[in-house]
């Protein structure tokens, strides 16, 4: 196997363990956490494009995957802002008690 | 690691570099890189842990000394022996692990402290020549690895299933996350400043004399000074020192997360403290005090690891003389020192840093409005939130019944 | 080259395997950060210094002190931090899942004619990459500044912002 | 839909816990503050419930110090409970051991020589200095100044401690005074020794406060924390400094003029808002107070006897009735009560000790701060172990 395919083989397997975990675990903690990993999978990808990739402009898939990080930040802080209101509302953070959208 | 002797220096310069490669040139040239770098590796182990040995004994003297009483002085000269007494100490107490504790993050906790305050040594430029790892983002990485410690006290503090640890874990966490903030914006003119994330483009980017006389150094500018106090009183939380010491804050939480740890693994966070404290230290020569370089032309001849050894036992005498000083601040204190004030003054700081660099070619009378406006931009601020801060505090008068 | 990939593939994976099916809360975040370090250290093994840095500074540093004040905020006792798994048969499914999405992706990655490797990394400064962000790619660095900005005072609103309290409730 | 949560505590029968709520309200945490505890002055130990880290509740325990000692003066002769009376409030004997003379003279209706009532007065004031240096340096380590006002304090405190003992012969547990005077007389040179030993307080103060008393740390520390109104101080009968930080002038030293106190001119210092700050600044100027205080009765110190030659101690038997007297002690009003039968011992010996029933408010003082705070409440109290659990 090429190092491309390598790459792509880990950030697919990266994101199928964080796929698994989010669906598996009713912990939304869990759940915020396996989302994340798939969303850093999707960062892997592009380091590894831009790396072994076709060439592109130089710096492209650098600040794809920094942006990707900075999304993901964000993603994090609002899904534990959620976290944290869905429990003070609840008691617990378990996802399959949080199914109503009422207060 | 590809380090060349400028051949312009002295030989005094050069030594350690040409003791390294005169060491490593006893190997065949394929192994030279890897002796290469186990030698930097090994001098930074060696110095900073005697450092440390040295600096413990240093901080009993100095309190001591502060506090009206002699300090160690029974195990050899001055007690100089101190240091290794104390080791062998630590080294033969028992090491107890809590029966309800997390053994295996109780384990985890200290080593990966001293892992991680130890990789931030490998990017400060300690003389011209010595840098263990050049790095374009050298200053990014120094963080990135600095920021990990906290993680460590948060173990240490969670593991130890003892709810006074506990309590520093919470605040080990509280303050990181509002002091990562105003450490990083601080750094962010120095970085705009010198045009570069690379410690030793930083420490050139000092270089040179005006008029022969005032270093190039940051701190001598307005906002360079005002990101020098930021970042020596973020660095003072970072490390955990007084006036900062929350999570082991003795008089309230016994010793915090420190608290079920004894023997070698409580020498480990003892030492991890230094190591932080010597690389934030360091840091901050870097960045603000001009690196390695000296502060005369005309004392240029002493090696520059020197005037780096001499600033950063300086700071260090600093954090110490303040340790031995200050009362403690409240937690909620502490998070608002850094929300309410070193944040906003960290990013008015910024903006300052941005004048500054936009009006150099200004000239002449110019050069005094510059000053005056970045003075007004960094003191404004400063009394402006300081007197927000500090309202309703003050001296009082009494009456007398 | 490769063994080095390979080496921290596994282990990457293997800490997030690990981490997504253990029963006590903390220790998965824990192991987690280790395997956002790993991604790190994947991403200064193809050359993306800066990226690998600034991951570590976010996930290592950011994203996973946030984790674990979520944590202890949500629990109800000291010893709360067991997350015990769900029902046998999600499990079941969500493996299965899974495991279907890999063998896709494995299948899509081993059969697509990909271009072969350049013979070295692009080399990127620092330097380099600031003018980009600050050039090309301004629009989009500012609008992830709006999004960072919003995302945190939203934050702030929904985990700050309870339930309004009773006037004479608070000392 | 508005969302409450029940507080176990607000249903709690006469729970006078005011609830604190933060956004992120917790489940609350007991934590057993002591009785091993670096902070807690002694064997003391605060069951303190927290949500967070704010106090919603704090129960103090103590008793580990017990040793019985009403018990015991009961069964001592009168003489014998004079050392037990040191034990009391170890830092502060000269005082104990006066308050304890007083009440047995009261009883018997002794007279004391002038230059006895001198030397009284000039311990007792001494004996302030040397407990309220101590308090500021301990209060100061409680705020987290590792170490440096403490040893500041010490450097005093072992000065008047010499004091003690070349009089006494002991620098704690002095033992010295008696029904009728004082056990021995002070020397011109042990006179000389302390007048310079006043003549340098001043200074001492003066770079004792330039350290930290300006300092904006210890005044966020301090100020606004551990209010305590001017009511519920009168209403829990707290006495001393601790009173006259909430803003209420009164001292026994005035009030019951006890002593040669009445030919004295001094000033008492009183606090406005009753303040762990108010607390500290109330002990310092009192210290001011007392160097007058003392530079006067040095001044002024008759010749004569030091001990009633009527006096007697051996075989000692009071007159049948009963007597309260107190004083003005460092940290308020120490009082002894005594009932006589006619006996060698006192029928009921009983103690109100200042720290005890200042230690009362601590809870109230905590509520809703933390428990950082509650450490520099607690210090701000001024309390000894020995005299709360006696």
């Amino acid at each position: 196997m090429s190092p491309l395919q390598l790459c792509l083989a880990f950030s697919s397997l990266l994101f199928a363990v964080g796929l698994t975990g989010a669906l598996a675990r009713s912990n939304s903690i869990l759940v915020l956490l396996g989302l994340e990993l798939m969303l850093t999978a999707g960062s892997v990808n592009f380091i590894a494009f831009w790396r072994f990739g076709p060439p592109a402009s130089p710096a492209t898939g650098v600040v794809f995957a920094i942006f990707a990080i900075a999304v993901a930040a964000a993603e994090t802080a609002v899904g534990l802002a959620l976290v944290i209101a869905v429990y003070r509302h609840q008691r617990n953070i378990r996802l399959p008690e949080a199914n109503r959208l009422k207060g | 690691m590809r380090l060349l002797a400028t051949t312009d220096s002295s030989l005094l310069e050069r030594a350690p570099v040409l003791l390294r490669d005169a060491l490593s040139g006893l190997l065949p040239p394929p192994a030279r890189w890897t002796a290469n770098a186990l030698i930097e590796i090994v001098a930074i182990l060696a110095v900073f842990g005697t450092l440390f040995a040295f600096l413990t004994l240093a901080e009993r003297k100095i309190l001591g000394r502060v506090q009206n009483r002699p300090g160690p002085n029974r195990t050899g000269w001055f007690g100089l022996l101190q240091p290794f007494a104390d080791g062998i100490k630590m080294l033969t107490k028992e090491d107890i692990v809590p029966h309800a504790a997390d053994p295996v993050l109780h384990y985890l906790a200290p080593v990966a402290l001293i892992a991680f305050s130890l990789l931030t040594f490998s990017v400060i430029p300690y003389g011209r020549d010595l840098l263990a790892v050049r790095m374009d983002a050298s200053v990014l990485f120094f963080f990135a690895a600095g920021s990990a410690t906290e993680l460590s006290v948060f173990m240490a503090g969670w593991s130890s299933h003892n709810k006074y640890s506990l309590f520093a874990a919470m605040r080990a966490l509280a303050q990181l996350i509002s002091y990562e903030l105003p450490l990083l914006l601080s750094v962010v003119p120095v970085v705009l400043a010198a045009g570069t994330l690379s410690t030793a483009g930083v420490v050139a980017a000092q270089s040179g004399w005006k008029w022969g006389l005032v270093p190039h150094w940051h701190v001598f500018t307005p906002w360079g000074a005002a990101g020098f106090a930021i970042f020596m009183v973020s660095a003072l939380a970072e490390s955990n020192r007084s006036p900062f010491d929350l999570p082991e804050a003795e008089s309230e939480l016994i010793a915090g997360h420190l608290t079920e740890y004894s023997g070698f693994k409580y020498a480990l966070f003892f030492m991890a403290e230094y190591f932080g404290m010597c690389a934030l230290s360091g840091m901050a020569v870097t960045l603000f005090l001009g690196g390695w370089q000296a502060p005369l032309p005309a004392l240029e001849f002493v090696p520059s690891y020197a005037w780096f050894a001499l600033k950063l036992l300086a700071l260090i005498a600093g954090f110490m003389w303040v340790r031995a000083t200050l009362p403690r601040l409240r937690i909620d204190q502490l998070t608002r020192l850094a929300w309410k004030f070193l944040v906003p003054l960290a990013l008015i700081n910024l903006g300052t840093a941005a004048f500054w660099s936009l009006t150099y070619p200004w000239g002449g009378s110019l050069q005094l409005l510059r000053w005056a406006v970045a003075l007004a931009l960094v003191m404004g601020p400063f009394l402006l939130l300081g007197r927000r801060l500090s309202a309703g505090l003050g001296a009082r008068t009494y009456r007398y019944a | 080259m490769n063994t080095v990939l390979v080496i921290l593939a596994l282990a990457t994976l293997g800490t997030a395997a690990v981490a997504m099916s253990l029963r006590n809360l903390l220790h998965s975040v824990l192991l987690l950060t280790a395997t956002w370090a790993g991604v790190a250290a994947f991403y200064l093994w193809a050359g993306a210094e800066f990226v690998a840095f600034a991951q570590l500074l976010v996930y290592v540093g950011a994203i996973s002190m946030a984790v674990l004040f979520a944590v202890l905020l949500t629990r109800h006792s000291r010893d709360d931090v067991a997350a015990p798994p769900a029902a046998r048969s999600r499990g079941v499914y969500a493996a299965a899942a899974g495991a279907a999405v890999a063998g896709v992706l494995l299948a899509a990655v081993s059969l697509a004619p990909l271009a072969t490797a350049p013979a070295r990394a692009p080399a990127v400064s620092v330097r380099q990459l600031g003018g980009e962000l600050m050039g090309a790619h301004a629009a989009s660095l500012l609008a992830v500044a709006v999004l960072l900005t919003v995302a945190l005072v939203g934050a702030v609103v929904l985990a700050a912002g309870g339930p309004p309290e009773k006037p004479g409730d608070t000392p | 839909m508005s969302f409450s949560l029940p507080s176990p505590l607000e249903s709690a029968p006469g729970a006078r816990v005011r609830a604190v709520r933060d956004p992120f309200h917790g489940d609350l945490l007991e934590v057993s503050m002591g009785p091993h505890h670096p902070s807690t002055h002694g064997v003391f130990r605060m069951n303190v419930t927290l949500d967070g880290e704010t106090v919603v509740k704090l129960k103090p325990v103590f008793g580990y110090l017990h040793r019985n000692h009403e018990k015991i003066g009961e069964n001592a002769s009168y003489l014998g409970s004079m050392p037990y009376t040191d034990r009391l409030d170890y830092l502060c004997s000269m005082t104990n051991n006066w308050a304890y003379a007083l009440a047995v003279e009261r009883l018997s209706g002794q007279t004391v020589p002038e230059r006895a009532e001198y030397l009284r007065v000039i311990l007792a004031e001494l004996t302030r200095l040397l407990n309220h240096t101590c308090f500021a340096g301990f209060i100061l380590q409680d705020c987290g100044a590792s170490g440096t006002p403490l040893m500041y304090a010490f450097r005093e405190r072992e000065k008047i401690l010499d004091l003690f003992e070349s009089l006494s012969g002991s620098r704690m547990m002095c033992n010295f005074q008696r029904f009728g005077g004082c056990r021995a007389d002070a020397t011109p040179e042990w006179l000389e020794a302390a007048r310079a030993l006043v003549d340098g307080y001043g200074a001492f103060l003066d770079e004792f406060e330039e350290l930290l008393t300006g300092n904006e740390i210890l005044m966020a520390r301090t100020q606004g924390v551990g209010r305590l109104p001017a009511k519920l101080a009168v209403g829990a009968g707290i006495t001393g400094p601790m009173l006259r930080a909430s803003g209420v002038g009164y001292d026994l030293r005035k009030v019951d003029g006890y002593g040669v106190y009445p030919r004295l001119d001094f000033r008492v210092p009183v606090g406005a808002d009753g303040d762990t700050y108010d607390r500290y600044m109330v002990r310092v100027l009192e210290m001011r107070e007392s160097i007058k205080i003392l530079r006067q009765a040095l001044g002024t110190l008759p010749g004569g006897p030091v001990m009633d030659p009527k006096a007697r101690l051996r075989g000692f038997r009071a007159k049948p009735g009963e007597v309260y007297s107190r004083i003005e002690g460092p940290k308020g009003e120490i009082g002894f009560f005594l009932i006589s039968d006619g006996g060698p011992n006192p029928y009921r010996y009983r103690v109100r000790p200042p720290s005890f029933i200042n230690l009362t408010v601590l809870e109230d003082l905590c509520l809703g701060h933390s428990i950082a705070d509650t450490v520099v409440i607690l210090g701000s109290i001024d309390i000894v172990l020995g005299e709360v659990d006696r």
